[in-house]
């Protein structure tokens, strides 16, 4: 069982694994290209930190630096945090938790994954053909007026929108009709439903941002001037179609953290999960909810009262399932036998982040504090704390703890407890800084600042490289652990879960013989004698 | 196994109903159409509209006879469509827009038509907080 | 960043987390805030310690290699932690809702200023008066004053940190915002909405004075005592010339005034022009009509913004430019 | 769906009927995703008929009932032929499917011939959106209700042409005798499709063409 054919030897040769329709295999590959966006948008993270050193130009020019926040914002969102754990981790986990041979449409699988990767070749273009300056969300009119390519990354973001709903379509289906005999929706794993849940928002929202971008590409080409207030029309209305899609994509972004973590908690707790249906609920309810608060990103827009006192009302209602998980996975610590391994470590950092840009989150929701935190580094530091405390670090506890499944090799774990404080510490010096320095006033997307802010920017910037180092010593013992790794056994964990069940890694075809029945919820452990 | 196999046929007569129904309809709202009711036209138009489309759905498309998670899926659609109509227009068209009595004061040409001024939104049918929004200075 | 030596520091003053609070409306922000703040640190310090307990408490040993309870649910505990965090969130929706009306909704009796902002900078008009369109916002304080805001050309936000005011300005529509300052003294205001190149240096400053010196203020016709190039050099700041245009010789996003008079002149149109007194003029109320060639057209006109006098300063300040 | 020719079932499904059922709520998913897809352009159609109510109704009298009026009919025939082509396939009728494809084809092709003629019209006149128009008409503003026309009528026409070509690839197929009371899943897909597109169109003309 642990050695001799599996996914990643059964066919050789490159054309193997481009026109595979595993889902393995596509979730391999989905991580590397998520992978090497987050270095990429990482990347430009740090040039921005570099030059917020100075309160005035260090190296960069002003356009220079409104252009690399704006591929910062782009390439994280479009290219890694919207198809992260849904695509690669989700890709490789839902079929085999399914007890599954493989996603409901395999073909449909590959072809989102080469259209993501098209999408991502209309982004770099832009890159390299001047360097799109507006903002990651493309507010009009100064998108359809400013003379950097804006189309090209637009048609990226439109590409990668259709990747993503075919993704949601495919996961849909796949929970719909190819669960296990004995499978009942309430045996489900959490991370079934939240990737469930995230499939019907990235389904039912990610069109409404193709049609904006559409709109905003006609608004650049042949004005029809829907959005530009000098031909007539209204850009708040942009604002409106844009988080229509992208309030609830932070949700796409959030909720399969969520499901990783859940796993992570009851495997290293050897627990069930606590108020496991409540869960699923929540999940679904976030999901829901999601889709009525868009208009808190419009506070100060010049949106009509009525409709801010509703959303900030809805706002509100959001924050309940999240906080209602949190309580749950620490209840579900409770009374079990924890094992402090590196995927625990990241659940607890998760906890801890998560909790501050939730707390963070009701501040903002608040419509009175809002007019003064909005569009201050107040906001930048919340939605780091929920994006990358949240689902960055959730993304990490599922790598290393799928990363023996998945590569069938062990990896180093005193390295992964170094990289893991070097990355929360440095974290938390990037960005909780941020949060006093937005009160203070410091407005986001500024190049130059008042020289009394500096203080503050200098300790965020410091913490950029620890949080740099952290993430290179990571990458560091990952590609270590593939070249030399020990040989992981098939349940290193001593998990209940379906996946380690099976080798590690798995054969082609998940499941040597028939499928499995499954009889049992998804967090089965024994209970002590005491 | 076999059994699994059998699809539902639907009957002709469905098919060959919905098509008179649907043509009639068409003539129907063409020629409503014609006749001017004012603010009545565009309500009657969709009301025709929307039981047209509620005949290809459920003949042509088979929606009748299909599963009962696919009618959740478009009748859930439809439900989010609802709700984005809805906020965005609530929100249009609550917003105290455009504040004509300063854009007289200022002096200021403004492509866009404050909404209100004529419409179905009238002007009198809001009330309250948006009102002390629109300008009630006595300074000038 | 010119000029800040007068300007109230947002460190240096207030709490820790926020800004001094200098106006009637921002005491009652800073109370929620500090709430929900206080609430916040509670709440994480709780979680926190309860999570680390957990860990030490149950943490896998020898003995303890298999859960001791296996624990579903809990009604009763579910059913408090959720209604709990309801009640708050209600509550502090309320309380923000209530706010934001008082901050929204501009006494009857304020004062009207009437603020545009284009790319990048802000200028600020007081109906019923001769004066010029100003660089800095002048107010009397202890006296409600309403904004009514729009832009010439992206969206801008109008932010006044000590004040806890913020608010989009959109082109073709009319944005509001109002306060009432409490303190003499000279504040920082900001643009908040992302607009392009210059956006950070898109600043302006806030005056309060006394009714007495507002009064004055307003009276005050234009400055006729200033020499010329040291008007126009000051000119250069306040209305914001220098986004654009360098006076080392670098370029920015208009070429620069170093070395500038006297020299001929590439024009996008083929043509190449004297730079003299006349082209000078025509650059700055017709911006338009003779583009330097390789530069964009993005100028707007200062026609009606600065007087006669004001430009014949800047073309002076120029001319000292040269080497 | 990878169906070699003595199978037509995929090796991850058991079974036909679990096949044939996931592809149509696959299916039902995809129109979901268009339906909100084009939600965005209903909306900015009724926030801008409420911002410009006047402009919006004299606008609409530079478009043709008439032609609109055709095309509703066309399409309408065209979603029956459809239907009934999937019925054939269900009945093993071969060649009553073929023809009826051919029929929905031909009426496809009659739409796009009929919007084309109106879209030359419209060109002719100056009637484009913004950077162009330079029609003649009381309201300044009325280039955005031709904006709004020409997006929503040509990503709607895209459709059309979309459904062609899988029309055609049905037509192919068909002749060739893939399809039977067994195995009809593209054409019944292809036919949601195609009354998809009908749908929309339900909506788009009395909003574009019968404004009164």
């Amino acid at each position: 069982m642990s050695s001799g054919t599996n996914y990643i030897n059964a066919t050789k040769g490159i054309k193997s694994w481009i026109f595979t329709v595993d889902h393995k295999r596509i979730g391999i590959m989905y991580l590397a290209f998520v992978l090497l966006a987050f270095f990429l948008g990482g990347m430009f993270a740090i040039l921005l930190r570099l030059e917020l050193l100075t309160p005035s130009a260090l190296y960069l020019t002003a356009k220079q630096y409104n252009q690399a926040f704006t591929l910062h914002g782009a390439i994280m969102v479009f290219l890694f945090i919207v198809p992260s754990i849904p695509a690669s981790l989700g890709n490789f986990f839902l079929p085999i938790q399914l007890g599954a041979i493989d996603v409901a449409f395999p073909k449909l699988n590959l072809a989102s994954l080469w259209i993501y990767v098209i999408g991502a070749v209309f982004c770099f273009y832009s890159i390299i053909g001047g360097s799109v300056d507006t903002g990651w969300t493309f507010y009009t009119p100064y998108s359809s007026s400013t003379d950097t390519s804006v189309i090209p990354m637009i048609m990226g973001v439109f590409i990668l929108g259709f990747s993503s709903i075919l993704t949601g379509i495919n996961f849909i289906v796949t929970v719909h009709k190819m669960r296990a005999p004995g499978l009942s929706w309430f045996k489900m794993p959490l991370f079934i439903w939240t990737l469930y849940s995230t499939a019907i928002i990235q389904v039912l929202a990610t069109p409404v941002l193709a049609i904006t971008v559409l709109l905003l590409m006609l608004e650049r080409t042949i004005g029809i001037g829907i959005f530009d207030p000098a031909l007539g029309g209204d850009p708040v209305l942009f604002q409106h179609f844009f988080w229509f899609y992208s309030h609830p994509a932070v949700y796409i972004m959030i909720l399969p953290a969520m499901g990783v973590i859940s796993e992570v908690v009851a495997t290293f707790c050897k627990k069930k999960l606590f108020g496991y249906e409540l869960m699923a609920y929540s999940s679904m309810a976030i999901a829901f909810i999601s889709f009525l608060v868009w208009g808190h990103h419009l506070y100060v827009s010049g949106q009509s009262p009525y409709a801010t006192m509703l959303f900030s009302l809805l706002t509100f209602l959001v924050g309940i399932p999240s906080g209602i998980k949190v309580f749950n996975w620490i209840a579900t610590m409770y009374t079990g036998s924890i094992d402090l391994k590196s995927p625990f470590l990241y659940f607890l950092s998760f906890i801890f982040l998560f909790t501050i840009g939730g707390f963070t989150g009701v501040v903002l929701g608040s419509l009175s504090l809002d007019i003064h935190l909005h569009d201050t580094y107040f906001v930048v530091a919340h939605f780091h704390y929920v994006m990358m405390g949240g689902t960055v670090m959730a993304f990490l506890a599922g790598l290393h703890y799928w990363w023996p499944k998945m590569f069938g090799k062990m990896y180093s774990e005193v390295a992964a407890r170094i990289a893991f404080i070097f990355v929360f510490v440095g974290f938390n010096m990037v960005f909780f800084i941020q949060f006093i320095m937005g009160s203070k006033g410091m407005p986001r997307r500024y190049y130059n600042y008042l020289p009394e802010f500096q203080p503050y920017h200098v300790v965020s910037t410091i913490g950029s490289w620890i949080l740099a180092v952290g993430f290179f010593i990571i990458l560091g013992y990952f590609i270590h652990s593939l070249m030399k790794g020990k040989q992981a056994p098939p349940n290193p964990w001593g998990s209940s879960a379906m996946e380690w069940k099976i080798a590690s890694p798995p054969t082609t075809f998940n499941f040597d013989e028939n499928l499995p029945y499954i009889d049992h919820g998804p967090y089965d452990y024994p209970k002590g004698n005491s | 196994m076999s059994d699994k196999h059998e699809h539902f046929v639907i009957p002709l007569k469905y098919y060959v109903f919905t098509l008179i129904a649907l043509l009639i309809l068409t003539v129907v709202t063409v020629a409503v159409a014609q006749v001017d009711l004012g603010w009545l036209n565009i309500y009657i138009a969709m009301f025709v509209a929307m039981i047209k489309a509620a005949f290809v759905i459920f003949f042509f498309m088979g929606v009748r006879w299909d599963e009962s998670f696919n009618k959740i899926a478009l009748f859930g659609c439809l439900l989010f469509v609802l709700i984005f109509f809805v906020i965005v227009i609530a929100d249009v068209s609550t917003r105290g827009g455009v504040y004509s009595s300063e854009s007289e004061m200022f002096d200021i040409q403004s492509p866009v038509r404050p909404i209100g001024e004529g419409g179905h939104h009238g002007d009198s049918s809001h009330h309250g907080e948006s009102d002390s929004y629109k300008s009630s200075s006595s300074s000038h | 960043m010119s000029e800040q030596d007068n300007i109230t520091s947002l460190v240096d003053y207030g709490t820790t987390w926020l800004p001094g609070s200098y106006s009637t409306l921002s005491d009652i922000v800073d109370v929620q805030f500090n709430a929900i703040l206080w609430l916040s640190v509670f709440g994480t310090i709780g979680i926190t310690l309860v999570t680390l307990y957990f860990c030490l408490k149950y943490k896998r040993t020898e003995k303890n290699q298999v859960a001791e309870k296996q624990i579903d649910h809990n009604l009763t505990v579910e059913v408090i932690w959720t209604v709990i965090p309801l009640i708050i969130v209600m509550v502090i929706f309320y309380w923000g809702f209530r706010d934001y009306l008082r901050l929204m909704v501009a006494p009857e009796d304020a004062m009207e200023i009437r603020v545009t902002g284009e790319k990048w900078r802000w200028y600020f008009e007081y109906p019923g008066t001769d004066k010029r369109p100003s660089d800095d916002l002048v107010v009397p304080v202890g006296q409600a004053v309403k904004l009514v805001m729009s832009s010439k050309d992206v969206l801008h936000s109008f932010f006044i940190p000590n004040f806890r005011v913020k608010r989009d300005v959109q082109p073709n529509r009319y944005s509001h915002l109002w306060f009432e300052a409490t303190k003499i003294g000279t504040f920082q205001i900001f643009c908040t909405e992302y607009c392009g190149a210059q956006h950070s240096n898109m600043q302006a400053k806030l005056i309060v004075m006394s009714r007495n010196d507002f009064e004055e203020w307003k009276e005050t016709g234009e400055d006729t005592e200033t020499p010329l190039p040291i008007l126009g050099k000051r000119l250069y700041k306040s209305k914001a010339c220098n986004a654009c245009h360098s006076i080392d010789g670098s370029r920015v996003i208009g070429p620069t005034w170093k070395n500038a008079y006297g020299t001929m002149r590439e024009l996008e149109s083929g043509d190449s022009v004297l730079i003299d007194d006349n082209y000078l003029r025509e650059s700055i109320v017709y911006p338009a009509n003779k583009i330097a060639k390789g530069y964009p057209n993005v100028m707007n006109s200062y026609a009606g913004l600065l007087s006669d006098r004001e430009i014949n300063a800047l073309i002076e300040y120029i001319k000292t430019l040269k080497e | 769906m990878s169906q070699s020719d003595n199978s037509t079932v995929a090796h991850h499904f058991e079974h036909a009927h679990q096949q044939f059922s996931a592809a149509k709520l696959g299916m039902w998913l995809f129109i979901v995703q268009e339906i909100l897809f084009f939600s965005a352009l209903f909306v900015a159609y009724a926030v801008y008929r409420g911002l410009h109510p006047e402009m919006f109704i004299d606008a609409h009298h530079h478009l043709s009932w008439k032609m609109g009026g055709t095309n509703t009919l066309v399409l309408i025939i065209s979603s029956f032929t459809m239907a009934m082509s999937i019925r054939a396939a269900q009945l093993n009728q071969r060649m009553a499917s073929f023809w009826y494809l051919f029929t929905t084809l031909l009426c496809a092709c009659m739409f796009m011939v009929i919007k084309f003629f109106e879209y030359a019209e419209k060109i002719h006149h100056g009637y484009l959106p913004s950077f162009w128009f330079s029609g003649e008409g009381v309201y300044e503003t009325m280039h955005i209700f031709f904006g709004i026309y020409f997006t929503m009528t040509g990503l709607h026409g895209l459709h059309v042409l979309v459904g062609m070509g899988l029309i055609i690839w049905l037509m192919i197929e068909t002749y060739k005798g893939r399809y039977n009371s067994e195995y009809f899943t593209p054409v019944e897909m292809v036919g949601l499709y195609w009354h998809l597109v009908d749908l929309i169109w339900i909506f788009l003309f009395p909003l574009l063409y019968l404004i009164g």
